[in-house]
């Protein structure tokens, strides 16, 4: 377990009609063992929820995740939320991001030209994200160099 | 605050009037006439004397698309050609968020277009001619099954349109399905629903009603399954429903899935009233399934062996197709058939597998003390107590997207496959029997070198799809 | 008359030359190049090693086509989508008679037409080099399956073209198969197969033997089958062979299989010399199968669930186009991953079931009667006390088109499902032994309202192609 | 079970190159049973077999079976045999009489033409085919009458 000795607050939950729970639950456990603070907002979410807990709670991430498709749609205007309300996070999102999809290369270029951070397929392990998180943060962990990153 | 007490003559009827204006459709329901009407079917028809009456596991699968001549026509091809023995009627996402206008869009647009533009069937809008026109064409009973928080107009129209058997409950169709609706509302709408079907089974039409069993379908603990289902079940009952179905998701581990249906039956009998006749349902896995029909035909066999085993009074059936979503006909029958034919194969065997006793009793202990919590919680009353005791987190559901649960509750398997829990957060339970989960847990984590920790958990939510039961760890970590 | 004794070298070599000169490409053979080529060959594709370290069932289809090419491509197929863990080259039926001349006509126009014009692989045409170029292309080991009684040439070739698993024995491929070659003609030609695996055995190239266990895939009662393995088995040993694989076909009753599959590996621990290592090798069903994939499905998921629980050492599996006769390597490849699923779900899981060591205790009782008899029979010799007792009826088997038994033994299924035996004819058993199965049969005869009759026999023959295990009298008879 | 008071020879084989035992390992259990002396040539029984056997039992009836689809082929000639060999039997076959048959009234009048008396599909209950031999036999039986004969 890596345990960290500064405390960093990420927002994590599912946007739009979503209601895939199992992912953001495993996440959250996951980023807490790895010594974050998580604020879980839950399935359903909107983007104004997303921004008002990160303004909240002073977020240094926030974690988006989407399992149904729709994820561009709910997507769009996301990044003018959050610069509204004065957001300066990281921004992740990982998941099933498009319907049929073949071509992540393809998905993952429309997310980051949206104004993601960095984008995950579906079968990221937690640790993945999590070290790519650390490193973007600047966190120094004595495991970290173990964990495999290949985004 | 609302509580577990039948909902007056009087108070039934303003509320099912106020509902019924909800809809154009609702209208034309006549309760006198409806009575007649359900008389009038054949015993072939009258669900909860088939399912009640039945000498082995009835096997049925879920089905349901937009327009009434498909719908029949779908019916018959998965009794003919699948031989359920029960049918569904699957109902749109349209209707479960009571969006009928939306509902009626969609409908319109598939008699046009031919499309399927809705999910399911839209009931309400096809009211209660076309339930009717449904059920005559079928030669088999039918169940409406659908996951709608308030499914009152439903239930009002499917009634009257010849439905004896209606799915889902305030629990069970709430916390697994949405987010934010409050569980005392949920439970009052059902309070109604529930009411419906006892005035029905009062004038001598049972309604059979099926608390919706696998909750979030994930590695969901078997006694927490029960515990709601005995909630909904006697929720039921005391608004007179008498023919009542209790659910159980698969979980893989043979002997704990058999030791849950047997504690399922047994805890169903003793905590309901003499006057409920408690049958069970027995659901295929109803998680990840592999991206692959041949290896999705094996957690189907492993499925129909569980179900010969156990022997519940209905099997829910899954298809080889199940990972892409929608089956088609074709498929969805074939999971049918392969299921019928592992049972038929096994059922008369006698299969004593060692440990059952001992699981079941467990489950039986960890029930009972869930059960205990809740008439603490609501100091005797189910309904009170229910709220309470989700309010606070002594009743959870693990991976559930309602802010109702707390959803704090994990689960991991054991070395041998069973289902334990490995968070309990504010869960109640016997410290005992938590003992008992550690120890499990921990032989797990000595047999994979690794501490016990939510990479089991992550590990086990995909393993069925990846081809096991149990996540270990690979042998690349 | 024929004795078990092994060959002398000198005689060895003598029927091998004359054995090699019966087609061309006999004489390429030469024993110390094969030796070196064998140990050439990495750990990954020595058979037996595989085999014996497995810490799992390995799965293992059946295969062949005439090609070369094409035959690579097939078990490529088969490894890389089907998962299989060992491979099969099964050889066509001209070679099996020993018409090498007319495989090479089928062969050839194969060759010119791309068609199929044999229904296997004729490894004796192909030569060592063809047998080689697919050695070297498949990364597993590989088996010959075929069928032949005088299996000579195919031995001589494919060892020295690199097989190191041949299928087969002078009873299990001559009784099942053909009606009037001899049994005494049959072992002296076997026993010429094993002394040649012996050969190379001696030599550190084990060669595995596996006796073809289903037999007559008929409803074989365990306890034959079982006691024809030992026999075959020790036909083998004795000629030097010290990898043995003992074969048993399902028959569906899942307590019976696992005491089965106990009572084979025990009684082939027991009997066979302490320098042989004995595995086993389960049979998925092979009687007819359903005239459908989905209910197919669900008779490979009863024996990938069988499996799970005997844990043998090997499973050869089926696929859902049985009923058809060929599948495609699609489906064949799907009955691997369906069994896959089922034992990868199953088999950590702690499956004990009542009554398994009563039945295992009832199966070697059985066979050990059968095995005295045979010692009897021959005055402490196994080839002698085979022949005379198969040639008085104290040794049968069920089904069997071969003038060599009597065929007289009649199987039917008893309340459980479980083979018993109706018939005795002249079967040396217990009596005691015999009251059981009487009593069982007797058992079933009341539950079904009916005198025990060939009825029963028939009916059960046809059972599990119509979908149920136990051929129970219809409603409408 | 039909005991007749009267014993009558049949003869009973597979013809060809067929090795197909169980139908007639059952056939000939139900004709014993029903009172019948049977002589079973077994599997892969060529025409002369039926012929002598008949001949020398003196068979009031030959019962060919065949499963794997030659039966035509089998079959040719096989009447001119019995007819050199002064055999006056019935005749009856029954089995997968033809590859991929659709339409078993072709089939039967296939096999009625080469001169059988009587032409059985697979699904023909053991019974059924005795209770035809019964009836072209002028056997009085019992039970004969609760006989479904569909022939």
């Amino acid at each position: 377990m890596v345990v960290n000795t500064m405390s960093r607050t990420v927002v994590l939950g599912v946007i739009g009609s979503d209601a895939h729970v199992v992912g953001i639950t495993i996440l959250e456990q996951a980023l807490s063992a790895a010594g974050f603070d998580v604020v879980n907002l839950g399935v359903q979410s909107s983007q104004k929820e997303f921004a008002d807990a990160a303004v909240e709670h002073s977020a240094e991430a926030v974690l988006v995740s989407s399992l149904y498709g729709h994820a561009e749609q709910d997507c769009q205007g996301f990044h003018e939320v959050l610069e509204e309300a004065n957001v300066d996070a990281l921004t992740y999102i990982g998941g099933n991001l498009a319907v049929g999809q073949d071509d992540f290369d393809q998905t993952r270029a429309t997310f980051e030209e949206l104004g993601f951070d960095r984008v995950f397929d579906s079968e990221t392990d937690p640790e993945e994200a999590i070290a790519a998180l650390e490193r973007d943060l600047n966190i120094t962990t004595t495991e970290s160099e173990q964990v495999t990153v290949t985004s | 605050m609302i509580r577990d007490e039948r909902i007056p003559s009087e108070e039934l009827r303003r509320i099912d009037e106020e509902i019924r204006s909800g809809w154009t459709t609702g209208g034309a329901v006549d309760f006198e006439e409806a009575i007649a009407y359900h008389e009038s079917l054949p015993a072939r028809k009258q669900f909860a004397d088939v399912l009640e009456s039945a000498d082995k596991p009835l096997l049925q699968p879920r089905a349901g698309v937009p327009r009434l001549d498909d719908q029949i026509e779908l019916l018959e091809y998965l009794h003919e050609e699948g031989k359920a023995d029960l049918l569904p009627t699957t109902i749109d996402s349209y209707t479960r968020d009571n969006e009928y206008g939306k509902a009626e869009e969609g409908l319109e647009k598939a008699r046009k277009t031919g499309d399927d533009t809705l999910n399911g069937f839209p009931a309400v809008n096809h009211g209660i001619e076309g339930c009717r026109e449904l059920i005559e064409a079928i030669d088999a009973p039918i169940e409406v099954r659908h996951g709608t928080p308030d499914a009152r107009l439903l239930a009002a129209i499917t009634f009257a349109g010849g439905f004896q058997s209606f799915e889902g409950g305030p629990i069970s169709y709430n916390i697994p399905y949405t987010k934010r609706h409050g569980l005392e509302e949920t439970i009052e709408k059902w309070q109604f629903v529930d009411r419906l079907a006892g005035a029905y089974t009062e004038r001598g039409v049972r309604i059979n009603r099926e608390p919706f069993g696998p909750l979030t379908g994930t590695l969901v603990p078997p006694s927490i399954a029960i515990a709601i289902m005995i909630v909904e079940g006697q929720l039921a009952a005391t608004q007179g429903v008498r023919s009542i179905t209790l659910g159980y998701g698969q979980v893989g581990n043979v002997v704990q899935d058999v030791a849950a249906l047997n504690a399922l039956q047994k805890l169903g009998d003793e905590y309901l009233p003499d006057e409920v006749c408690v049958t069970t349902v027995f659901h295929e896995w109803m998680g990840g399934f592999p991206p692959d029909e041949a290896r999705a035909n094996g957690v189907i066999g492993l499925g129909g062996m569980t179900a010969a085993i156990a022997k519940p009074d209905k099997v829910i059936t899954k298809s080889p197709q199940e990972f892409q979503g929608v089956p088609t006909k074709e498929a969805n029958s074939a999971g049918l058939r392969t299921t019928r034919q592992v049972i038929d194969m096994a059922i008369e065997q006698k299969i004593d597998i060692d440990g059952i006793a001992e699981e079941q009793d467990l489950i039986e202990r960890e029930t009972r003390c869930l059960m205990d919590s809740i008439f603490e919680h609501g100091d005797g009353d189910i309904v009170r107590g229910t709220l309470e005791a989700f309010d606070s987190g002594a009743l959870d559901v693990p991976f559930a997207p309602s802010d109702s649960a707390r959803g704090a509750v994990l689960p991991a398997r054991d070395d041998d496959g069973r289902v334990r829990i490995f968070e309990w957060a504010d869960l109640e339970m016997d410290d005992e029997i938590k003992e008992i989960h550690r120890a499990r847990l921990s032989q797990r984590a000595d047999t994979e070198g690794r501490d016990q920790s939510f990479r089991m958990v992550a590990d086990d939510v995909d393993a069925i799809s990846d081809g096991k039961l149990i996540g270990r760890p690979q042998g690349d970590a």
